[in-house]
């Protein structure tokens, strides 16, 4: 159990690492956005991980008696993904539109087109 | 039954945020904006009501659902909240009631009722931050005031304004991500969400990594969201190519909302209790402090577009209230917190001018603007005594807030003095910042022809000039922001030692 | 098994996640992306988090890749620069991966019952949930009521995006400001293809009720206004793509589309404040009925309809906003 | 009416004028220049009226606010302040008729606003001269400088503009880089800033620091002109003259050296910086300005410009007087102020009035002016034998003064620097007095011309007088500034 611990937590770091990476050094405007995603994602699964208690089960309640998993930080991620979701519309409208003017979604195309 | 003072924290947050879908909804642009107006009127009128109460020595509690904490959602209002308060609450509706037609000139009637909707979610979310006492749930209107934010200034006219927010949008976000790491790490070692449970639990952490790597994450979270430097690459293109009414109401608060935030952190929360948290913090923020100053003045000293002169001028501004914290003594957050407040109130009577000046000129460089004081008399006249609060000119608002300041660094003994140092050199930039303005509008040679240029409307003349006369009256009866900010320096420090 | 099961599907996540950001075309990225989703949901089941589970699929997996699709569709498909800054992307990223794992050696072990979580607030709601509004789904009770404040904002997060995409696509593209609108044949949709739209009319029904079944059913199992709303988007954007943009715009028109979102928040809301007008605190659900008990019950029910119809509101306006939009 | 009472008339009345005159403006020029008249008479009533209560020893006093605990804008009139504002407001009632004259001949634009400033400039000035507190004095002080930019910059071409952001750049960076550190540090090492006969610091602070805090402040005070801060005075001079007759040989340079006087005596303490070594440099400091600013005086060609320089080395005589730090040299500090304010505001006033009428500014042009200008050359005839300190003139009375406390002290340097600036003096001023009314013109003037307008010329003249007048009736404020020096131990 303590090395599939680990390994949760480790996932956590490795995709954080891999969506902000994808996030500041991407040109592409959606691929930020994906990247944006995957790091949300990422953060997602601290909370889930810790909210875990072993031989539990998801805390919904049954006849008998059981140990429950921590329901706090599942209902704080329910709220995270929906951000995120809102978050990523957001920013795929604004692409959309920054396309429509621009023509592109290349931040570099972009900064060249200002400096004209 | 309960009365409505006890409702109020909880009002201060819906009476907008429930206004926003029936402001969506409603046509024609105009009801929708009478609507919004309202609204924040409403939401000024309880901050200040809120600021009597706390005056009077009331602290304010509220459990969201009746629930107690840190079970159910606490709001808690003291002195320092209520600062922020009257800020986000005061630039909206000023903004709002000066922004008709900067609204009309950069968005058509059938979209207003949405921008006035979002402009209520930010207002919704810039006031649901300091009135929560529970960390989750500032992320959650964190991420409303961000995304209304977002919203506002993509009604930008120029094209430059979307790039600038989409890299709003992803700084902002990847903010709001790290102070979620770091929410989850404090919640991972003490289980709670609630601030004041969240301090007296940490005390029994406070030496194991993973507290100490979330102070890192949420200071640096907040940092980017309150376009400290060198995190504040994002914010000179979105103020200057936001509405100029946005412009406004962010200048003013956008910002400083993330600096109480961090401020409550860092000091509320973390200090006290993590080993040598207070020289940490201060050794992190102390230079970036100094360098935001200097930087930020450098630039705006050479800037040729007024807005962008004017953002660069926030991030110095920011600076010094860095500063005044990062010294983490009573007289330097009593400089700080001052320096929220008055730094707020002399930016947005700047953009509120600038916005007057937008509704005649052909555009925002300085040389666009030449002459312009001949037939705008007034507003160039706004512009020069907000100007001057900016500088620290005695008589306003700002220089009581710079004099705290270098009072707060005398104390520190040697590295005060190179501190004021500091402060003396940027203070002379900022004369040369503005100066180059008054020079320009009041000097410059017209470039177009001015024949047909003509004050601007009444209404917003009146406004700025209220906001104008606001900077003289905090610069000669100090008292109440002072009051509060030196009662918010007691909060953050706590009882002292 | 389980542990191997973990591991296998962390491993495919990581996989998954590199291939993403290391493959330029976006098609395959956003259907990656998907696919990261659906592997995230299965290991938040394995983690006991059934409603984050169910979540993360329908919007994970779902709705985002529907709206990336949709933006694709007006954007290009092909990343065309180079990635740049290497170095200085590498730096930056390790300093708060390099925090991370230094944070990692003080963490309590995984799934140890003595942790602080376990110890604090979080045992309160298991132990509370049955007494004071005694539905199973302990998630769904501290959603709706605990921290139901939370969810409200929560809403209007949501409520936001939506405004602010159908005010960003209301922008008339400022070189062509005199131009008409080149809107994409909205009659356009899948008609012609016989067995999607069998296949698809066939299943529609099911999608939608499975969707109302979550809604009403959040209480009992997983599930919930979130969830039921992006469900039931989904059949109506099926709906949509089978048949053409404007039959679907004909079943909800974007004037009742409006309704939609603000109503749902709005419903939400004036829970919240008769909550207060009955003598309670702003979102007190107790004094909704003479029992406590059921107050709770029934508040909890109207706040979970709200949310439900936000969500389906705001995530078909979004659709809407990009489907409609004109290729340039 | 109480003395409060008429200090609030005193700062508010200018600035009801300026508003006043902004609205007579836009009914006629006379009306105008009526209500300037108006505002300058009752403002100099005012103050006069607070003379008797002072003379008696009262110390009317003023709280407006307290900004913070310790951090107050109030107002006490005390001795030295009491002569600062009478002078002021007496002389801008002169000035005002000058200024009718002279704008009006020269049909300059803008006269309203020109109206409008001077009047702020004039409350800033009461407002210096009245201040309870250092925070009040640098509140007014910084009021000062800002309504006078207008002023200087009236022209509005690029010449002009160009001086007075030498102007505004000057007095702006030495007060807030130095005096308001300064005046901050005396807040945190005192806890006030409010004046105190015999000082506050003392006990407070020892050693080098002093010198130090001292230095801060006196060129802090850029006002007060100690070389190097004083190059905002020449540029000044692309002011019309009436603005460099009033503010730059009265109200804003005065304001310099009272501030230098006031933090010297009831900041420092008179003993207690006697008894400071590092204090001693002030001396040297003066004595160099003196000097220095003299032989440059003598090398200027243009006749405002050498006044200028001439301003430079007399405002360093009263801060070098004050510097001696003994009683009588602090009396001859205040009466220099009075004695060299009516010599500077008479010889300004004929430069300007010459300007008008001939529009010469150089100084080999005016030969034989005094033909066609008689009154006006006896006038400026007058102010220069009061700046050399020539009997019987205002400017003899107060060199006595300081020569006495110089010798009191046993101070040589002060000494010998009064002999060579006087022999310096009689060097710049002799010859343009000569020139005018012994040699003949070179070329007759393109336009027939004979004295300025009656305005000036009357204006002028009333300033003459009142310097020859000073020498024989100097005895009032001999006895108000005695109060000055009794208050010390």
């Amino acid at each position: 159990m303590n090395v599939l611990g680990l390994f949760y937590y480790w996932v956590f770091a490795v995709l954080l690492m891999v969506g902000f990476y994808a996030v500041i050094a991407k040109p592409n405007y959606v691929k930020k956005l994906i990247g944006l995603s995957i790091f949300q994602a990422a953060v997602f699964l601290l909370y889930i991980t810790m909210g875990k208690i072993e031989d539990g089960t998801a805390p919904i309640f049954q006849a008998a008696e059981n140990v429950y998993s921590n329901p706090l930080p599942q209902v704080l991620i329910l709220t995270a993904i929906v951000v995120g979701i809102s978050t990523t519309a957001l920013g795929l409208g604004i692409v959309v539109r920054i396309r429509e003017e621009y023509g592109s979604i290349e931040e570099t195309d972009i900064k060249e087109r200002d400096r004209k | 039954m309960t009365t409505i003072a006890h409702h109020l924290p909880a009002l201060q947050v819906i009476v907008p945020m429930l206004t926003a879908p029936l402001v969506m909804l409603l046509k024609p642009a105009g009801l929708a904006r009478a609507a919004a107006i309202a609204a924040s009127l409403f939401a000024f009128a309880i901050a200040i009501a809120m600021t009597m109460g706390v005056l009077d020595g009331h602290i304010y509690t509220y459990r969201m659902g009746s629930w107690p904490a840190p079970y159910g959602i606490e709001l808690a209002v003291d002195r320092f909240s209520v600062l922020v308060l009257l800020i986000v609450t005061g630039a909206s509706s000023f903004a709002l009631l000066a922004g008709q037609r900067s609204v009309d000139a950069d968005i058509s009637h059938d979209r207003q009722p949405l921008f006035y909707s979002a402009w209520l979610l930010a207002l919704a979310g810039l006031s649901g931050i300091p009135v929560s006492a529970d960390a989750f749930n500032i992320f959650v209107f964190m991420e409303i005031s961000s995304l209304a934010s977002y919203v506002l200034i993509a009604g930008g006219s120029n094209r430059r304004a979307l790039p600038a927010v989409f890299k709003y949008l992803i700084m902002g976000t990847i903010g709001a991500t790290f102070y979620l790491i770091g929410i989850g790490l404090i919640y991972l070692m003490t289980g709670t969400l609630n601030l004041e449970d969240m301090a007296q639990r940490i005390s029994g952490v406070e030496d194991v990594n993973p507290i100490i790597v979330a102070a890192g994450f949420v200071t640096v979270g907040l940092a980017l969201k309150a376009a400290i430097f060198p995190l504040h690459v994002w914010l000179p293109n979105a103020y200057t190519y936001a509405p100029n009414t946005v412009t406004v109401f962010l200048a003013a608060c956008g910002t400083k909302v993330s600096i109480y935030l961090l401020l409550r952190f860092d000091l509320a929360v973390f200090q006290g209790n993590l080993v040598e948290h207070a020289f940490h913090f201060a050794a992190f923020l102390m230079p970036l402090a100094v360098l935001g100053i200097l930087v930020g003045s450098t630039v705006a000293m050479f800037e040729k577009d007024i807005k962008r002169l004017l953002a660069y001028s926030s991030i110095a501004q920011i600076g010094y209230i860095l500063l005044g914290a990062s010294l983490v003594t009573i007289a330097g957050l009593t400089a700080s917190t001052l320096h929220i407040f008055n730094h707020a109130l002399a930016k947005g009577t700047l953009f509120l001018a600038v916005a007057c000046l937008a509704t005649q000129c052909t555009g925002y460089r300085l040389s666009q603007l030449g002459g312009a004081a001949k037939k705008m008399p007034w507003t160039a006249g706004a512009l020069v005594v907000s100007g001057f609060s900016l500088i620290g000119i005695p008589g306003t608002a700002g220089f009581i807030s710079k004099w705290y300041l270098i009072s707060a660094a005398y104390e520190q003994g040697s590295l005060g003095i190179a501190l004021i140092v500091v402060l003396v050199i940027s203070s002379l930039m900022a004369v040369v910042y503005i100066w180059r303005i008054v020079e320009s509008i009041y000097f410059g040679e017209p470039t177009s022809d001015l024949s047909s240029v003509r004050e601007a409307p009444i209404a917003m003349l009146v406004l700025t000039w209220a906001a104008a006369l606001l900077n003289i009256y905090f610069g000669l009866v100090p008292e109440l922001p002072v009051s509060l900010s030196s009662s918010a320096a007691d909060i953050l420090l706590g009882p002292t030692p | 098994m389980i542990v191997l099961f973990g591991i296998f599907l962390l491993t495919l996540l990581v996989i998954t996640a590199l291939a993403i950001v290391r493959n330029d075309s976006l098609y395959a990225a956003v259907i990656l992306n998907g696919i990261f989703s659906l592997l995230m949901a299965a290991s938040f089941f394995l983690l006991d988090a059934a409603d984050v589970a169910l979540t993360e699929a329908a919007i994970g997996a779902g709705i985002s890749t529907v709206l990336f699709l949709g933006a694709l569709a007006l954007t290009g498909e092909l990343e065309k620069s180079p990635t740049k800054h290497r170095l200085l992307g590498t730096a930056v990223v390790a300093i708060p991966t390099l925090l991370i794992i230094f944070a990692f050696f003080d963490i309590p072990q995984f799934g140890a019952s003595d942790a602080p979580v376990h110890q604090h607030v979080g045992p309160w709601y298991i132990e509370k949930t049955p007494e004071f509004i005694d539905i199973p789904n302990a998630v769904t009770a501290v959603l709706g009521s605990f921290r139901g404040y939370d969810t409200l904002g929560e809403v209007f997060v949501v409520f936001t995006a939506g405004i602010g995409v159908l005010f960003l696509l209301s922008a008339r593209p400022l070189a062509r400001r005199n131009e008409p609108f080149v809107a994409r044949d909205p009659h356009k949709g899948l008609r012609h293809y016989l067995v999607p739209r069998v296949v698809g009319r066939f299943l529609i029904p099911f999608i939608f009720l499975f969707g109302l079944y979550v809604q009403f059913h959040g209480e009992y199992g997983p599930g919930g206004g979130f969830q039921a709303g992006a469900i039931v988007a989904a059949s109506l954007i099926l709906y949509s793509l089978l048949e053409g943009e404007r039959r679907c715009l004909v079943v909800i028109p974007s004037g009742a589309l409006r309704w939609l979102v603000a109503g749902g928040a709005l419903l939400y809301g004036g829970v919240g404040v008769v909550g207060m007008l009955l003598g309670g605190n702003f979102l007190d659900y107790n004094v909704l009925a003479s029992d406590p008990v059921k107050g709770q019950q029934m508040g909890i029910i109207l706040i979970e309809l709200g949310v439900g119809l936000t969500v389906t509101g705001v995530l078909l306006s979004v659709y809407h906003a990009f489907a409609g939009r004109g290729k340039l | 009416m109480t003395g409060a009472d008429l200090i609030a008339l005193a700062l508010v009345l200018p600035l009801v004028g300026a508003v006043a005159i902004g609205a007579a403006g836009k009914i006629g020029p006379n009306v105008r220049e009526a209500t300037t008249l108006v505002t300058a008479g009752a403002l100099a009533w005012i103050v006069w009226s607070l003379l008797p209560e002072v003379m008696q020893g009262g110390r009317p006093s003023l709280l407006v606010s307290e900004l913070a605990p310790g951090i107050e804008i109030a107002f006490r009139v005390e001795p030295l302040g009491m002569l600062f504002a009478a002078l002021a407001s007496s002389l801008w009632i002169v000035n005002s008729i000058y200024s009718i004259g002279y704008m009006r001949g020269n049909n300059e634009k803008h006269q309203t606003r020109f109206y409008i400033f001077f009047a702020i400039a004039l409350a800033a000035a009461v407002g210096i001269a009245f201040a309870d507190n250092l925070f009040t004095l640098f509140l007014f002080y910084e009021v000062l400088t800002l309504s006078t930019y207008p002023l200087v910059s009236h022209k509005g071409d690029d010449k002009t503009i160009r001086s007075a952001r030498v102007y505004l750049g000057v007095l702006l960076t030495t007060s807030i880089g130095l005096l308001l550190p300064a005046i901050i540090w005396v807040y945190t090492v005192a806890g006030t800033g409010t004046f105190a006969p015999g000082g506050i610091l003392e006990g407070k602070m020892a050693g080098p620091t002093v010198g130090l805090l001292l230095g801060l402040f006196v060129f802090g005070i850029g006002k007060a002109a100690v070389m190097p801060v004083h190059r905002w005075l020449p540029a000044a001079m692309v002011a019309p003259t009436p603005v460099s007759a009033l503010l730059h040989a009265v109200a804003v340079v005065k304001a310099g050296v009272f501030t230098v006087i006031k933090v010297i005596i009831y900041v420092f303490g008179v003993d207690f910086l006697f008894a400071e070594p590092s204090s001693a440099w002030l001396v040297y400091a003066a004595s160099f300005t003196i000097i220095a600013g003299s032989v440059v005086a003598l090398r200027q060609t243009n006749l405002k410009r050498m006044l200028a320089y001439s301003t430079v080395a007399q405002l360093s005589y009263v801060v070098m007087a004050t510097a001696i730090l003994k009683p009588l040299a602090e009396i001859g500090a205040a009466v220099h102020m009075v004695a060299h304010a009516f010599g500077k505001i008479t010889l300004f006033f004929a430069a300007g009035a010459i300007y008008v009428a001939s529009k010469k500014t150089e100084l080999p042009q005016l030969k034989g002016i005094a033909r066609r200008m008689p009154w006006t050359m006896a006038a400026f005839t007058v102010g220069a034998l009061s700046m050399i300190g020539v009997p019987p003139t205002s400017g003899f009375v107060s060199k006595w003064y300081i020569l006495a406390g110089a010798f009191e002290a046993d101070n040589y340097v002060v000494i010998a620097t009064i002999i060579v600036s006087t022999a310096l003096n009689a060097a710049y001023f002799l010859p343009i007095i000569y020139m005018a009314w012994f040699l003949k013109e070179d070329t007759p003037p393109a336009k027939e011309h004979g004295e300025a307008p009656f305005a000036a010329v009357l204006a002028l003249t009333i300033t003459a007088f009142l310097t020859l007048a000073f020498f024989f009736f100097n005895a009032p404020v001999l006895d108000l500034e005695r109060q000055l020096v009794q208050a010390l131990p």
